[in-house]
């Protein structure tokens, strides 16, 4: 049972969150997550939620006290966006370190400074070593979707560890769009019962959490992170599977966009990948063999899934919302780029960082990029291994 | 993107651009149109004057970037003639619906505009009906009447059950909103 | 490679993920007697029971059985001497540990 | 509530092990202990960053026998707010039954400074947890750098005593009555060497309903410099000088818990401190005095407060 809605992204993701029904809540308002926060506090008010929502006084607090829930057996969740996050950060690693299967939408926006309420993707890819399981949504169906089943996957007893939903501020939370909410019960019969191994409120079974951890068991603590982050990848998949036999919608790690038999492709993640999907369709009624690949799962990251799906392409670009100030690209091409390094296919990889601060990304900004792949599949030249689409020259 | 329509609002802060954005949406969600609805991004001030859009399609909406070129534009407030380029971007064949006593082919000369203007009083009708100037809904009526987006019945039928969670509180106001969407459905003047 | 003194402690699949101590009070595996450089010594017939050394020892290195004041933890003690210097009978004096002589 | 009894309290497990790393004759584990005795429910600990923290549990061991949590410096409160929430939660949904108190722990640095905030926050929201600083006036685990705690002419490694400047220039904040200001429902400032003062009003401070702050003066050897056996004397002469009052605020009343018969001068509490060495070279004895003015003004508003004068 679902039903057929128009909301914003705001609306399904405290939707969402109310379905979930989390023991604790702790958040900070922040534009753009603010309306979250609103919306959640009301179905708080109005007795829907069994939830303790904590009010807390800033979002460094907000994560402190999720990381308390948690360690104390609780189903918690938090939300942000870019300074509230950077402001989270210290507790940001120890939430992944803890082991904590904490649930927090993102609200994508620009990290000041100079200070900048819009779009892009500095907050998410900043916190991109945290340890945290990373998902994008190119819509709101698509951060509901990714919001119930981070419930399942961070508490996996395979995996625990924390998930960021990912949504773009503004653009998609902002909007209203057609999507479909599942019922309350079908969520609830999906992310189950929370039942923690380990909890602080067993009494009968006193625990010490975060403890110091010094040069003889440290690393082995952080080589345990990496392998629940290799076991998320099944777990995820396995996850999607099920929620696609649910609900008949679904990606795993990514989604392939006319791939098959794609000369010139794009791999990118959030709201511009459905604007991208239009540039796809306007090229192939013109006969450019032009593809994309949306991305879903940052971290982990599916290496050899990603050379598999673009290894026939002839050049790949690569769209980055945010920049690493490397000189040498943005985030997702770095890992990108260092795919292919091992897989030896015959594929240039180029970057566009693009949409900075929420500057606006159109159908023909992304058509000129399938222009430039075009000209470098025709040259076997590339110019500018790094380009800016769409900052005046 | 055949049958894609795009709308772009124009209003000042506190007039509902948004709210009659959101609520076209909804409404056209609800008779199986494929919709978004959004402001322009950004905090809204009062008095100042804002954006809202729509794009509603028959297809599936992946496209994610504002719209440039809407085929119709609403203005809730006839000051904004003077303030905001209304016209800019809409293609020659494309429609003006503006809230104004003045007559579309005054108008149309004020804006040096090629495609079609519409105007209304939703002023005046909000004011005669729910008591103050609400422009926005008034405005709905009208757009539904020069465009062939939506059937007024179902609209009216949808409105209303819009209008039923939203007002839940204070539902006297149901009837006066649905009255001056009538009427500036039947009101609204083309040249 | 793990250094020779660490390759005897567990591997990483082994410990409790996310740095959790699931065994409440193990630190007394821990003996901190050996940071001693004084010994409190009790002469029983001195003390009052009054428990004050107890309530001042900052390691819980004060031994009382049925309300009485039986000796120290010497495994935990670490010779600071306020039980000594709180005592209102002087029933606890600090003896320099001697090197030990066993052979 | 009754009266402190040691031999009663002697029949109670140690809820802190042995075997914990923290300094001989450090005041922290002392109060720690005192605390604890205070009540016989399962406690959730949480601690912010510090000597206590990094001494109790370091990993593989732990000597605290009810759960532990540590997160950060910053956020004790909030930690504990977030755990407090959890037990809230999971009570109302039937899924515990048991009663559990909330305890978190702060140094001066990681409450009158750096988690000044978060307590605040905690507070005002009104968890039910008790909040203990235990204050020995610096960051005594980084190598004694100044806070907000340390008293006036004190040197410590970021305000040293120098040619120039002698030692730190600020009297110390008086984050008691900031927190009484919340209007939680008890605040007292105690002392280890008054233990039957200090378990009582952590009895109390578990007792209320809401929030409660402990302010506890901590003595360190390292720190302050004095022989280790002497804490006691020195805590002694704290209260005596009327350095460190011993008040409690219920429910907006203040009461003064301690007078002392005749008020020591400054310099008994000053003296045996190596931190407070230099202030006693000759030259220096308007430091003397305009900290024993500042304490003589301090104890007359508390007076006043208490309603122990006209």
């Amino acid at each position: 049972m679902s039903n057929e809605v128009a909301l914003t992204g705001h609306e399904v993701i405290a939707n969402a969150m109310r379905q979930i029904n989390p023991d604790v809540v702790a958040a900070y308002p922040i534009t753009p997550q603010t309306e979250i926060v609103q919306l959640f506090s009301q179905f708080v008010a109005d007795g829907k939620v069994d939830t303790d929502f904590v009010t807390v006084e800033s979002e460094h607090s907000a994560m402190s006290a999720t990381v308390g829930a948690s360690a104390g057996g609780a189903r918690a969740m938090t939300a942000t966006a870019a300074n509230g996050l950077a402001l989270m950060w210290e507790i940001v690693y120890i939430a992944a370190s803890t082991r904590l299967p904490i649930v927090m939408p993102v609200v994508n926006r620009a990290l000041s400074g100079p200070i900048n309420i819009h779009c892009d993707h500095s907050d998410a890819m900043g916190a991109r070593d945290s340890g945290w399981i990373q998902l994008y949504a190119e819509d709101a169906q698509e951060a509901y979707d990714n919001a119930v089943q981070a419930v399942r996957i961070g508490e996996h007893e395979d995996v625990r560890l924390p998930v960021m939903v990912n949504m773009d501020g503004f653009i998609i939370s902002h909007a209203v769009e057609n999507m479909e909410l599942l019922a309350d019960e079908d969520v609830q019969e999906f992310v189950g019962e929370y039942e923690p191994e380990n909890t602080l409120l067993d009494s009968e079974n006193p625990i010490t959490v975060g403890p110091i951890d010094l040069q003889d068991f440290y690393f082995e603590h952080k080589r345990q992170q990496v392998d629940a982050m290799e076991n998320a990848k099944d777990v995820i998949a396995d996850i999607a599977q099920e929620y696609k036999e649910m609900t008949g919608r679904g990606v795993e790690y990514f989604e392939e966009y006319k791939l098959d038999d794609a000369e010139i492709g794009i791999l990118a993640l959030g709201s511009t990948a459905g604007t991208a999907k239009v540039a796809v369709d306007d090229l192939r009624e013109q006969g450019v063999k032009a593809g994309l690949l949306k991305l879903r799962m940052f971290r982990p990251f599916p290496t050899e899934e990603l050379v598999e799906a673009l290894k026939d392409l002839e050049v790949l670009a690569v769209m980055d919302r945010a920049d690493t100030f490397s000189t040498t690209g943005g985030p997702v091409f770095a890992d990108v780029r260092s795919a292919f390094y091992d897989a030896k296919a015959d594929v240039e990889v180029v970057n566009y960082i693009y949409g900075l601060g929420g500057r606006d990304t159109r159908v023909e900004d992304i058509e000129s990029i399938y222009e430039d792949l075009q000209e470098i599949a025709a040259s076997g030249k590339v110019e500018n291994r790094v380009n800016y689409l769409g900052v005046r020259e | 993107m055949a049958n894609l329509t795009e709308i772009r609002w124009h209003g000042r802060g506190g007039q509902g651009a948004k709210t009659a954005s959101i609520l076209l949406g909804k409404v056209a969600s609800k008779t199986g149109k494929n919709i978004q609805a959004f402001p322009e991004y950004g905090p809204e001030r009062m008095g100042a004057p804002v954006l809202a859009f729509n794009r509603i399609s028959d297809e599936e909406l992946t496209v994610h970037c504002q719209v440039t070129e809407p085929s119709i534009v609403t203005v809730l407030d006839p000051t904004l003639l003077e303030a905001v380029d209304v016209t800019e971007g809409i293609p020659a064949d494309g429609k003006i619906i503006i809230n104004t006593t003045k007559s579309p082919t005054d108008v149309k000369k004020e804006l040096d505009f090629e495609g079609e203007v519409y105007t209304v009083d939703a002023d005046g009708i909000s004011t005669d009906e729910i008591g103050a100037a609400f422009p926005n809904t008034p405005m709905l009526g009208a757009l539904v009447k020069v465009t062939d987006l939506l059937e007024f019945d179902n609209f009216k039928e949808q409105v209303e059950k819009e209008f039923k969670k939203k007002f839940a509180s204070k539902p006297e106001v149901i009837d006066g909103n649905m009255k001056s969407i009538e009427r500036a459905y039947q009101e609204v003047k083309s040249e | 490679m793990a250094a020779k003194k660490d390759a005897q402690k567990p591997g990483w699949k082994e410990v409790p993920e996310g740095g959790l101590i699931l065994e409440a009070g193990n630190a007394t595996e821990y003996k901190t007697g050996g940071w001693r450089t004084h010994r409190p010594e009790l002469d029983i017939d001195q003390c009052i029971n009054c428990h004050r050394c107890w309530i001042y020892c900052p390691d819980s290195a004060i031994v009382s059985e049925d309300e009485e004041v039986t000796g120290f933890d010497h495994d935990y003690c670490k010779g600071c001497g306020i039980c000594a210097h709180e005592c209102p009978v002087d029933a606890i004096s600090m003896i320099k540990e001697e090197p030990s002589t066993e052979e | 509530m009754s009266k402190v009894n040691l031999k009663e309290l002697s029949h109670q497990d140690e809820r802190l092990t042995g075997g914990h790393r923290l300094c001989s004759g450090c005041g922290a584990s002392i109060i720690v202990r005192q605390i604890l005795h205070a009540t016989q429910d399962p406690v959730v600990v949480g601690c912010a960053t510090g000597c206590l923290e990094v001494s109790t549990t370091i990993y593989p061991y732990t000597a605290w026998k009810d759960s532990f949590i540590h997160n950060a410096f910053e956020n004790s409160a909030a930690t504990v707010s977030g755990v407090e929430a959890a037990y809230r939660s999971l009570k109302k949904q039937g899924k515990i039954d048991e009663e559990t108190k909330f305890l978190a722990f702060g140094g001066d640095g990681g409450t009158y400074d750096i988690g000044f905030q978060s307590l605040s926050g905690a507070m005002e929201r009104g968890h039910d947890m008790v909040y203990v600083c235990y204050d020995n006036g610096a960051y005594m685990n980084t190598g004694i750098q100044r806070s907000s705690a340390t008293p006036r002419n004190a040197s410590t490694t970021t305000s040293p005593a120098g040619e120039v400047i002698p030692g730190k220039q600020q009297f110390r904040k008086e984050l008691t009555d900031i927190v009484a200001a919340h209007n939680i429902p008890y605040v007292a400032q105690a002392s280890p060497h008054k233990f039957k003062d200090l378990v009582r009003k952590a009895k109390k401070a578990f007792e209320v309903e809401g929030p409660a702050f402990l302010n506890v003066l901590s003595p360190c050897p390292r720190g302050w410099r004095y022989p280790e056996d002497e804490a006691m004397d020195l805590l002694r002469s704290a209260t005596d000088s009327c350095f460190w009052p011993l008040y409690e605020c219920e429910d907006g009343e203040w009461k003064l818990n301690y007078k002392p018969k005749e008020k020591a001068p400054i310099t008994d509490w000053l003296k045996p401190q190596g931190r407070f060495k230099h202030v006693f070279k000759e030259g220096n004895e308007h430091l003397v005095d305009e900290i024993q003015e500042h304490v003589d003004q301090r104890w007359e508003t508390i007076l006043h407060r208490c309603g122990e004068t006209e």
